[in-house]
């Protein structure tokens, strides 16, 4: 057993550390450490900030334009990028749709596509969730019709993150409606500008305009953009579903994400004193600490036994990390306490520079703690990540 | 012993149930929501004409003098239909007035709805601290001038008169030195910033600039401003707490409702046992909650401080652990229509948790129920 | 709403509470109060002290010997003999057979038993649970089978509460064989000494002997011993299960091992100061206090809606009754910390006047907190309330 | 970065496995609880020739020089098997000798399983506060002179040789003052009262009436007390939290078990989803505690003092809240079966319970864990 970074890997942590410190735009990590809501622009911006030096896709391999990374440093650089506080690379391109190119498409579609996903010039969206699915993704609708060298596609998809801003939209669609519920499944890739798609917004409880409602109506898209083999789809689905999810604990942020909240406490007041020198406030601060340090070993303990695949160990990331995340929410909602009510959209927004009530800090954070309720209910909820464990690690 | 509600309770909930079921729909709260005042003028007046602004005032004022019982039926039925009306912020800046027996012209105005007040009270630092007071006051030859910011003012910009907590001297902390003044709200000196809150409602920053007082606007006595203080913050609590769990059974209905018929894997997710059981939970939680409630609304009237003190602190803590469980697990069970804002429940869950923020939240009631003389004579 | 206890009930409180104060036996006090193991001698001492003032059957009619009290009154009885450290009356008899006996017994049994139960001279304990039955009641195995005036009972029953003292056991037993389960189950009375009976102890975690097997090999039970009809017993079984539930929230109780919690904890230390002072504690102590007071009015309110029978709010007042007396002996372990480890069974059984240790209030802490795990088992699991609730209340 | 154990831990921890599955199984266990010492030879005999006693000695006092690494892997599975042995007060109390670097004899004699030792630290009044001592030492010509009683023991009747702590000044809170002594077990003026313990111990309370000590009783600097006592704590609560992630396992291997062989309503048991989720529950914090037992025995070498306490803490708050959480609900899954002291569930219960309140509890650990520096750092 040994827990402590090699030389080559601390030298990988300092050359990261130190491009961020020169490369990230100070605008974009303002936003992002103060929980401000990024812009299209802002994250087409860093995306290509980071494609210029080649670290845009670390899971890609090296022939497709992947740095090359061992599990350790990739993990090494998402610690630094979250203690950066740079926006996220949006996974439905890189990581989502790219995997599955990179398996089961074939050489021309890749040839297209990843180039375009690797510089920003497509943004993806992911076409899965519908109406009614919900956990069951399975029960899908969406149904596309092969009429010669197209599919008519008709339906609607829901949860769609970002897709007012999409050029492209990878989609679960029933090709066989006869077949049993997995089966009949394909992979089509979409462009959003077709004739037919409709995008509605819909507005979450932070009044952030997050995801939409996708509509289908006699879309035409041509047979090449199917992914794979007809009815084969479930299969693509699942290999996406089951890739890189190690990062899905999020500790590195959860690690900033503390020390805000520490920092916040440490500005309130409650009784005189400091709010994080209150004994009651502090136990609760660094309870979750600790959670997060138990968090931050389980994660390395996954990744140093990663055959490339996770198993259902990711189910435990995903419910402790997003526990972790909404508790650190909730503790900021706490810490400020009234604070926390005035509303301001034009702030968040980044439209003013300084929130109406002059409490930047605080202004945020309601918003956040609504916004971040979401992550215990996407991705598979909490729920179904438990019935994971239950069957696939303790076997009831 | 009896827990019933009277006949004229029941009445009076039903009437205001029947109003909010057709005037006060989602849709058309969304509406008074996005407008520019973010209240409605015709709500006002349907509330005036159910007699809900003349309940809480005293008969001599014209009002019904409801008791803080009558005061938890009313506001459980504005809090399931999540009024967003100025009410709350005017019947608690009320109780200054009543517990004062001062500015009667007001109390009769508030019955008739002609006037709607806010209570300033609480500022940038002070968090759930209202004995914690920056605001200066100093006597002159025609009264009082006051200088200060409050901050998260309820319905502030809303209001036409407003109670302001200020300090005449002693600590920043002190109970000793607080003064309590009812304020013009369009007095020369005073400047307002209103906003939404996440809730649906308003607030607004205040600044007073060299206010002039008259020495009237003091009210009571000039040493009994804390006192007034807490007295008044104990019956806002038991509103909110009423109100909350008002907003619980509309959230528990709701969430039911929604796991009967919602399916998933070709059931119902109203059969998958982890559901029911977290169903279970919040039925569990909202009925310690209610209890709680009940209990701070009779306590009102105890002639016994202590008690009205630890009872309604010892209600707020419970009814914002229920408020925070119900809230997070009825989105939760709502799954990715819980987070939206296009279902009640998520509105639903924003006005627990502001209630759950606001005059005091779980901590500090904890801390208040334990510097009670009760808690440690054991 | 009116709150208050009326006139009368303040001056029935007065007489409970005066009563108590000059014939509570104060060995017996003692022992109630310190968390110490009662004797059998204990049990029936107390019983027959109230018995001797007609007060041992609250929910009893007048006509059998009950004190004719409202519900208001029983509940400020019960209340007062918590309040005071009385031993409790075991309800196997007075609030378990006797109803049943009552309701469906003939007028022999009636008049033979149910003055055998007001005197104690007949210690009754309960046959209901089998190896494997545990929740799911109705698969009872045991047997009895008609031979002309008597039944051959064969068969096991389990977690039989101090069977070791009993004289009567009322038993349900399976009569028809081929019936579907709740049906073909009788209601039987034995005598604990009939040849064939034989009882087992088992040990608790805490080493307490409370709970028993009870064998039955060949038992002859006469036909006289049968409750109602043959086959109907499951009717007589859920009537009594149904029966005088309100005080499973034993609030009374829990009120007073706060106010021991509390003086044990301001004995004790932290870091200089009574723990009792120390904010975390303190918070912990009042929000379980909170939840007592939410209990208190919770069951209030059950009381005044009830009508004579009750509901489904049994299981609430079982679970959160439960949860707050868990808590409750989870915190005293926490507040003596190391002084929980000892483990002093002459002192907790009365054969020493004090522990091994001397500290004389923390030497029966964890063995009282082991104790209590069962009360989330037994009467129902809560899983199982919770089951009602859902079903009942909820309709889901 | 490698979390693997090495082959040699591996096969060290399936001998010690071999053998509790041979010699220690529960009905022996029982057995031995039940005996008049509450201790077994055979088993000390049995872990000395597997090695047990010498791994955590110095090479040159005959030992392996075990890494607090290679004491997870034994701890781990002597706590699997719920060994109540004096083990753990030995390897403990020979931590203080160890890092005092003295009395290289009796390290010698425990790698050989010749003697057993205690530590002697906590008294009536310290609850979890190691440095609460009132127990006083004076110099005196012939060394040191030694008065007071510490309590609750552990195998303090079965050692041979007892490190005490004693106060030679300062208040009675204060690091400054400490010192640390090695105390024949039978010398004059030393009575031991021993009891059992729940978790299946032994524990004693421990007089010193004028014990005479030699001057070489003394461990380390006269100064230094506090920080080897500091240091051994934090090595006693790795082997503690080892034990409990042993424990956890088997906890949660049993009660899986039940739940796949218990029916009822003609399934098993663990067919019902609200169980199914809280075993996952467990699962969950096990694999947590897991990290930061190991992070823990990871951190003993740091030369960062701060680092290691802040470490070592939060693993205790950790596996302590995880021990309830698994105790608890293991024992809930089984029912009845779960409450009687029959099966082994319930004695992994109260050994979890036990552990949690040895050397300084959750809410101590916590306080502990704030105290650094670090925490308020931010």
């Amino acid at each position: 057993m040994d827990l402590n970074y090699s030389a080559e890997d601390l030298a990988f942590r300092d050359q990261v550390r130190a491009y961020l410190d020169t490369h990230l735009p100070s605008d974009l990590q303002h936003k992002v450490l103060h929980h401000l809501r990024l812009s299209k622009d802002d994250y087409v911006r860093w995306h290509r900030i980071l494609a210029k030096q080649g670290w845009v896709a670390p899971g890609w391999p090296v022939e497709y334009g992947g740095p090359g990374w061992s599990a350790t440093q990739r993990h090494i650089f998402e610690e630094e990028c979250a203690r950066a506080g740079t926006p996220a690379i949006l996974p439905f391109g890189v990581n989502m749709v790219a995997p599955v190119l990179m398996a089961f498409g074939n050489e021309e579609q890749k040839a297209h596509y990843l180039p375009r996903i690797l510089s920003c010039e497509d943004w993806w969206c992911q076409g899965y969730s519908e109406p009614g699915s919900g956990s069951d993704l399975a029960s899908l609708k969406t149904r596309a019709e092969r009429h010669g060298d197209h599919y008519i596609v008709n339906g609607q998809k829901t949860w769609t993150t970002l897709a007012q801003h999409a050029d492209m939209i990878f989609c679960l669609v029933r090709t066989d409606p006869d077949a049993r519920k997995q089966e009949g499944i394909s992979f089509l890739l979409i462009d959003m500008k077709t004739p037919g798609i409709t995008v509605r917004p819909i507005i979450m409880l932070d009044e952030d305009h997050e995801v939409n409602e996708v509509f289908f109506d006699n879309v035409k898209v041509p047979v090449s953009n199917l992914i794979g083999t007809e009815n084969k789809g479930w299969t693509y689905a699942k290999y996406l579903l089951g890739h890189e999810r190690t990062n899905i604990a999020a500790v590195g942020r959860a690690k900033r994400e503390l020390q805000f909240l520490k920092r916040v406490a440490g500005k309130q007041q409650k009784r005189g004193l400091s709010l994080l020198a209150d004994p009651v406030f502090a136990h609760k601060v660094a309870a979750l600490e600790i959670e997060i340090m138990a968090l931050e070993i389980t994660v390395l303990r996954v990744i140093s036994q990663d055959s490339g695949k996770p198993g259902p160990e990711a189910s435990l990331l995903k419910i402790k990390g997003t526990e972790i995340q909404q508790d650190l929410t909730e503790l900021m909602v706490e810490a400020v306490g009234p604070y926390a009510l005035p509303f301001d959209p034009a702030y968040l927004e980044g439209e003013q520079a300084h929130s109406v009530t002059e409490q930047d800090d605080a202004a945020p954070l309601a918003s956040y703690y609504f916004n971040f309720r979401k992550t215990s209910i996407y991705g598979g909820s909490n729920e179904i990540q438990k019935n994971i464990i239950t069957q696939m690690i303790l076997g009831l | 012993m009896n827990f019933d509600f009277s006949q004229e309770q029941i009445q009076f909930a039903d009437a205001l149930h029947r109003w909010a079921n057709q005037d006060y729909q989602f849709e058309q709260r969304k509406h008074i929501i996005q407008s520019a005042s973010g209240t409605s003028d015709d709500a006002w007046a349907a509330l005036t004409e159910l007699g809900a602004l003349a309940l809480p005032v005293p008969e001599d004022q014209g009002g019904f003098n409801g008791s803080a019982v009558d005061m938890l039926v009313l506001m459980q039925e504005l809090g399931r239909a999540l009024v967003v009306e100025p009410y709350f912020a005017t019947v608690f800046a009320a109780e200054f007035l009543k517990l004062a027996k001062a500015h009667f012209d007001i109390l009769e105005q508030v019955a008739a709805g002609q006037t709607k007040l806010a209570a300033a009270l609480y500022e940038a630092q002070s968090r759930h601290e209202a004995y914690d007071i920056k605001t200066t006051v100093t006597a002159n030859a025609d009264g009082y001038v006051l200088n200060g910011k409050k901050t998260v003012v309820i319905h502030g910009a809303q209001a036409d008169q407003l109670i302001v907590s200020a300090r005449a001297g002693g600590d920043q902390l002190a109970a000793k030195g607080i003064m309590l003044f009812l304020v013009d709200a369009r007095s020369p000196g005073v400047s307002r910033r209103d906003y939404r809150t996440l809730d649906g409602m308003r607030a607004a920053d205040i600044s007073f600039d060299q206010v002039q007082l008259p020495a009237i606007a003091l009210l009571g006595r000039e040493d009994g401003g804390a006192d007034l203080l807490d007295a008044a913050l104990d019956y806002g609590i038991t509103l909110l707490c009423a109100e909350a769990v008002g907003i619980m059974e509309a959230t528990i209905a709701a969430t039911l409702e929604y796991l009967k018929t919602r399916q998933q894997f070709g059931v119902p997710i109203g059969k998958f046992q982890v559901l029911q059981h977290r169903m279970a939970d919040m039925y569990m939680e909202m009925e310690q909650a209610r209890s709680m409630a009940t209990l701070a609304a009779v306590k009102q009237s105890s002639a016994n401080v202590q008690e009205r003190r630890r009872t309604v602190s010892a209600a707020k803590v419970r009814v914002g652990q229920a408020a925070r469980l119900i809230g997070q697990q009825a989105v939760q069970l709502h799954g990715g229509m819980g987070v939206t804002n296009e279902l009640p429940v998520a509105h639903m869950f924003k006005r627990l948790t502001m209630i759950e923020l606001s005059l005091g939240d779980t901590d500090h009631h904890l801390a208040r129920f334990i510097a009670q003389s009760d808690f440690a004579a054991a």
